[in-house]
């Protein structure tokens, strides 16, 4: 994609080292972040993040449906992301396809937990509204306007203030629905609830370049990368996912490092994303 | 324990929570200490593995793997010239797909929701094959899982290894795969069918033993460090258990066909 | 109307506004106002003897805009000057391109032209500086001059009859950069000067900006000649294995990110790319005493901004 | 059902001659070399050009002219109910094919011989007429890219329902199964390059809504050649002397 020569790749390589990124960034630094909420009023919640020239729009769709028979006391969610040609002409026709299905794949990972739902971002039991009739199918989008590389921490983030955006609709079921039958529902356009994201977690990819490892690396950076490590880390600090990429193998100590590293920084990720939501959320309230 | 997934936020809740207990397996409670695996294992203990080289006989090479109910299936072909359409390279292209038979799960057609399967057996493998060794060609590794068991892809990951390495294709070690669930409290390795249904987490690694390298890793669910870091060595150890027996599976094959 | 993409807060964008609106005000005190857009008439005083420039066409007897611009009229010459283009490529102009396809006898560079550059080895110096024709051995060595992605600085010669560019590299100045960074900014940014090659040895550092909006910031390299000469005692892979030991020294990287940065300030803030002015910019982050990656932050875009309105008002009271 | 209630105002409070708000913004891809954002109403369009630049298929190459290319896409959660579909059905083709050809007539390809053009348009929000709004968008970004034109192509819908001709139809109005006109006009020239229709219309009413299409196209030509010009202006006063 990135194409570089000999003398632009050692120059990156050795900002690596010296801890001096190109765009004169530590290793352990973000470029800067920031984040609008509701820009697709027809979604019920959506946001936008920008890190750098990365930019990607999230949205939540809520619809009614049935819940999976081995499953009825959950609800079910959706992940899916797109890749438009709009960032990169290379994502033209059936170019973006293998990456948008690994970007799903890894966000499935990351937010939605293990089979059992334990470790979710999202509460699936939460979504019910009759149990193994009736519950929310939760649809969340990602598709990637701009790329400059770390999308998935990208996606990530945005599906998490998107989340923060949604409201539900309050629905009431009508009571006396028997056996088999469907429900008879009414759903409220006026109250909605609000969705709890307090365990949605952030995702960090530690991008291994040499001996050392970056966060929020370009594309220019990506294209270096020996291998990359994607982990995501709930509030309370506990792994919820993690996948790797990149051809090169590991040592099972490097990666325990990293993951430590991913830990100290999502603290102060989750924090960065907190304070960006809300001051988003406040500023579409005044328009 | 019970708060885990189990505790509904406060502040959205138009379902009563859930009673955990009551949805748990009947086989298996959090308290339950004495719980034992359906098959008798040990929490540690894997299931018996078999492999055989030379499955297919049109392929370059092949190998079959069976572990317990896990029945798989890997032939290669290759390496033969890259298609036109893609772009000039001094590297050697590996392509993985990864199927499942009709009959394979017990529900028509379930196995089609591994779509990721052939990208994470691609990226397991990469890391061990020396593609720097057939330029401009393209090695084709294609897995059947005949019936579906458990702990499909990392069994998938080692038959295909065993199968390139019967094909002749330079790697620079075996690729070996082990799966951990973790259910509640206890891990357990090499999960059957029924426990991956029910795990709260699960982590694979796929690593070269000789070289101690990790080549791909995946984690969901909730992982404590100190869980993790158990779950990791438990799973390292496991494969190099596992590449011994794929090691002598290919030291007999080649013994066999000197005479 | 084209925002400024970085997140600012209300006084932020309060100091933004007001630093354009005197940009603004200054701009239009001092030139008449020609900015026309696609299909715009652009006035003329007497048909017949003017001559009809870029960006403009004939329909019914008028003189039509086929670009968003500004009018330049140079005696009977009418042209639009386009601002967000591609690179208009003029002869003589000093270019930084990447080479994207080793062909027979030639290179094809992407130049952020609407079709790539060709380099034809016969115009190139060779590197053992004599002048000979060019034999079938060069020709087989053209990859140990040039490869794929190679950065690599020249000049435009002439332009071919398929509207195509010819490039040449017929001096010690020119040729491959390396151990740097490569920009790419909108070219309209880039004013055509004397000088492009600037040699910074106060910070080390060698500044190239190419007319079609590559610009590279790299380390200082003192004396092409020698380089040239020890590159050719060497074989290939010393080479290489030398250039990665060989550590560039952390001052010199401080200064290439720093002025990188201020590029990419000026770019994003759409203010003409100098010399002056970018190390303008890297002074006032220095007293500033701002991190290098804090200069991407949306506080240092104001106060570059607020400078710059500040200089160009002393500039025009100056010329009052 | 009712489209136009007896005060002479639609479902959306429009009158039947008003256009939705439009929103134009330029510059929204840092990497392409021309974007926009467009925005009529509800619909929500974000179109980036990238080129003139080589051919990246040498056997597409047009040895006198430039090589026009569209794709356009739709966000899975663009539309109402959401659905996935897949990439390049046939109506985004047939939409991608109807950009492309508007827009190719109104590049002066023959200045940029063989090199490409890419247009690609992507659909944020869909609430009928998209079509108008990519080839607005489009316009837009192929402007901000520089690349000469020989007018600024704008387009507009417009439909007749409950016996009145409306401007700029919405997705409820549009799904109405009325007649939907669309035109793409050139403002300068004044000719028609698009104009599509679907249902049937008597000729003489066709003419009226027709017309009130065209006012749609050149009341949109008019906003989009402001935003342009103070797009111009800005960016000349901004890179200053």
């Amino acid at each position: 994609m990135v194409g570089l020569s000999l003398g632009e790749k050692h120059f990156i390589q050795g900002g690596i080292d010296q801890n001096l990124r190109s765009d004169g960034r530590k290793r352990d630094a973000y470029r800067p972040i920031s984040i609008e909420t509701g820009v697709i009023p027809q979604a019920n919640g959506s946001a936008r993040i920008r890190i750098g020239a990365t930019e990607v729009i999230a949205s939540v769709k809520a619809e009614l449906g049935r819940p999976n028979a081995l499953q009825p006391d959950k609800g079910k969610v959706a992940i899916f992301v797109d890749c438009s040609p709009v960032a990169e002409p290379m994502f033209e026709g059936r170019g973006g396809e293998e990456l948008s299905t690994e970007l799903s794949v890894a966000l499935q990972r990351c937010l939605m937990g293990g089979k059992s739902g334990a470790g979710a971002g999202i509460d699936l039991s939460s979504l019910i509204v009759a149990e193994g009739k009736i519950c929310w199918d939760l649809y969340i989008d990602g598709l990637v306007i701009s790329s400059d590389g770390n999308l998935l921490d990208a996606l990530g983030a945005a599906i998490k203030a998107a989340l923060s955006n949604t409201g539900i609709p309050r629905v009431q079921v009508a009571a006396g629905a028997s056996g088999d039958e469907q429900p008879e529902v009414d759903i409220s356009d006026e109250e909605f609830l609000q969705f709890d994201t307090s365990g949605v977690p952030v995702i960090v990819t530690l991008t291994k370049v040499g001996r050392h490892y970056i966060v929020d690396a370009t594309s220019e950076e990506e294209s270096q990368m020996s291998s990359a490590v994607s982990v995501s880390i709930s509030r309370k600090g506990h792994i919820c996912g993690l996948s790797k990429r990149g051809s090169a193998g590991l040592d099972p100590s490097v990666i325990s490092d990293m993951i430590s590293v991913a830990r100290h920084i999502s603290e102060q990720l989750i924090n960065k994303l907190d304070s960006e939501i809300s001051a988003a959320e406040a500023d579409e309230d005044e328009m | 324990m019970t708060s885990k997934g189990g505790a509904a936020p406060s502040t959205y809740t138009p379902a009563p929570p859930p009673t955990y207990k009551a949805q748990r397996p009947p086989f298996f409670t959090d308290s339950d200490a004495d719980w034992t695996r359906s098959d008798g294992r040990g929490f540690h203990q894997c299931r018996s593995a078999f492999f055989r080289t030379g499955a297919v006989n049109s392929a370059a090479g092949s190998a079959y793997a069976e572990f317990g109910n896990t029945k798989v299936i890997v032939s290669v072909f290759g390496p033969r010239e890259s298609k036109k359409a893609m772009m000039y390279s001094d590297k050697g292209r590996l392509n993985c797909n990864v199927s499942y038979t009709t009959f394979a799960t017990t529900v028509h057609g379930q196995g089609s929701d591994n779509k990721e399967f052939s990208t994470m057996l691609h990226k397991a493998l990469e890391g061990a094959v020396m593609l720097e060794t057939f330029p401009k060609t393209t090695v084709d590794v294609f897995a059947l899982v005949l019936e579906s068991g458990g702990s499909d892809l990392p069994v998938v990951i080692s038959c295909a290894s065993l199968a390139l390495a019967d094909a002749g294709i330079m790697m620079y070690d075996l690729v070996a795969g082990v799966s951990v669930s973790c259910l509640g409290r206890n891990l357990i390795i090499d999960p059957i069918l029924e426990e991956e249904s029910f795990q709260d987490g699960s982590l694979m690694i796929t690593c070269m033993p000789s070289h101690y390298e990790v080549t791909q890793l995946t984690i969901t669910g909730e992982w404590s460090t100190a869980n993790l870091n158990e779950a990791m060595q438990l799973c390292l150890d496991a494969c190099s258990k596992l590449a011994k027996i794929m090691r002598s599976c290919l030291e007999e094959a080649a013994s066999a066909s000197k005479d | 109307m084209r925002g400024i993409e970085i997140s600012l807060n209300q006084t932020q964008k309060i100091r933004l506004q007001r630093a354009l609106k005197q940009l603004e005000s200054l701009y239009l005190r001092a030139n008449f106002n020609a900015s026309v857009t696609v299909a715009d008439t652009i006035p003329v005083s007497n048909e017949d003897t003017i001559l009809k420039g870029h960006g403009t066409s004939e329909r019914d007897g008028e003189v039509v805009a086929t670009l968003c611009g500004v009018v330049e009229r140079v005696n009977k010459l009418v042209y639009v000057r386009t601002l967000r283009a591609r690179y208009k490529p003029e002869i003589g102009d000093i270019i930084v391109g990447r080479v994207v396809e080793v062909a027979q006898k030639r290179w094809k560079l992407e130049i952020n032209f609407s079709q790539d550059a060709v380099l034809m080895l016969s115009s190139m110096n060779l590197p053992d500086g004599i002048q000979r024709r060019r034999t079938a051995l060069d020709e087989l060595n053209m990859r140990s001059i040039f490869e794929e992605n190679d950065v690599v600085c020249g000049e435009v010669r002439n332009f071919q009859n398929d509207g195509g560019i010819q490039l040449q590299a017929r001096s010690q100045k020119y040729g491959k950069l390396e151990k740097g960074q490569l920009l790419t900014i909108p070219p309209y940014l880039v004013k055509r000067q004397k000088h492009h090659f600037h040699h910074l040895e106060h910070y080390g550092v060698d500044l190239i900006l190419g007319c079609n909006g590559f610009i590279w910031v790299g380390e200082l390299v003192e004396a092409r000649d020698c380089i040239e000469e020890d590159q050719l005692n060497n074989t290939e892979q010393q080479f290489t294995k030398s250039n990665t030991t060989k550590e560039m020294p952390l001052e010199t990287r401080r200064s290439i990110c720093q002025i990188a940065n201020a590029i990419r300030v000026l770019s994003i803030l759409g203010f003409n790319v100098t010399l002056e002015v970018i190390l303008e910019t890297i002074d006032l982050s220095r007293t500033l005493n701002l991190g290098i990656d804090e200069m991407l932050g949306p506080e240092f875009h104001v106060l570059v901004a607020e400078r710059e309105a500040e200089r160009r008002t002393s500039m025009t009271k100056r010329k009052g | 059902m009712e489209f136009v209630n007896p005060e002479g105002l639609r479902l959306d409070g429009r009158r039947p001659m008003e256009m939705r708000q439009l929103r134009a913004q330029i510059g929204a891809v840092a990497k392409a070399d021309g974007s926009a954002v467009f925005e009529m109403g509800n619909t929500k369009v974000i179109a980036a050009v990238y080129g003139p630049r080589e051919v990246q298929n040498r056997s597409q190459q047009i040895n006198d002219q430039a090589l026009v290319r569209c794709e356009y896409s739709m966000a899975n959660f663009s539309t109402g109910d959401r659905r996935r579909k897949p990439k390049g059905d046939r109506r985004s083709t047939e939409i991608s094919l109807v950009i492309r050809q508007t827009m190719e007539e109104c590049i002066l390809t023959n200045l940029m011989p063989r090199s490409q053009i890419d247009i690609y348009v992507q659909v944020l929000q869909a609430d009928g007429g998209t079509r108008s709004a990519c080839i607005n968008a489009a316009t837009l970004a192929l402007a901000d890219a520089g690349i000469p034109m020989r007018d600024l192509v704008t387009s507009c819908s417009a439909g007749f329902l409950n016996s009145t001709p409306l401007l700029d139809l919405n997705y409820v109005e549009d799904s109405a199964g009325g007649p939907d006109v669309t035109v793409g006009i050139l403002p300068k020239v004044d000719k028609v390059t698009l104009l599509q229709m679907d249902a049937k219309l008597p000729i003489d009413t066709f003419e009226n809504v027709m017309q009130l299409a065209v006012e749609g196209c050149k009341a949109i030509a008019n906003y989009i050649r402001e935003v342009l010009l103070e797009n111009t202006k800005q960016l000349e006063y901004r890179r200053g002397l």
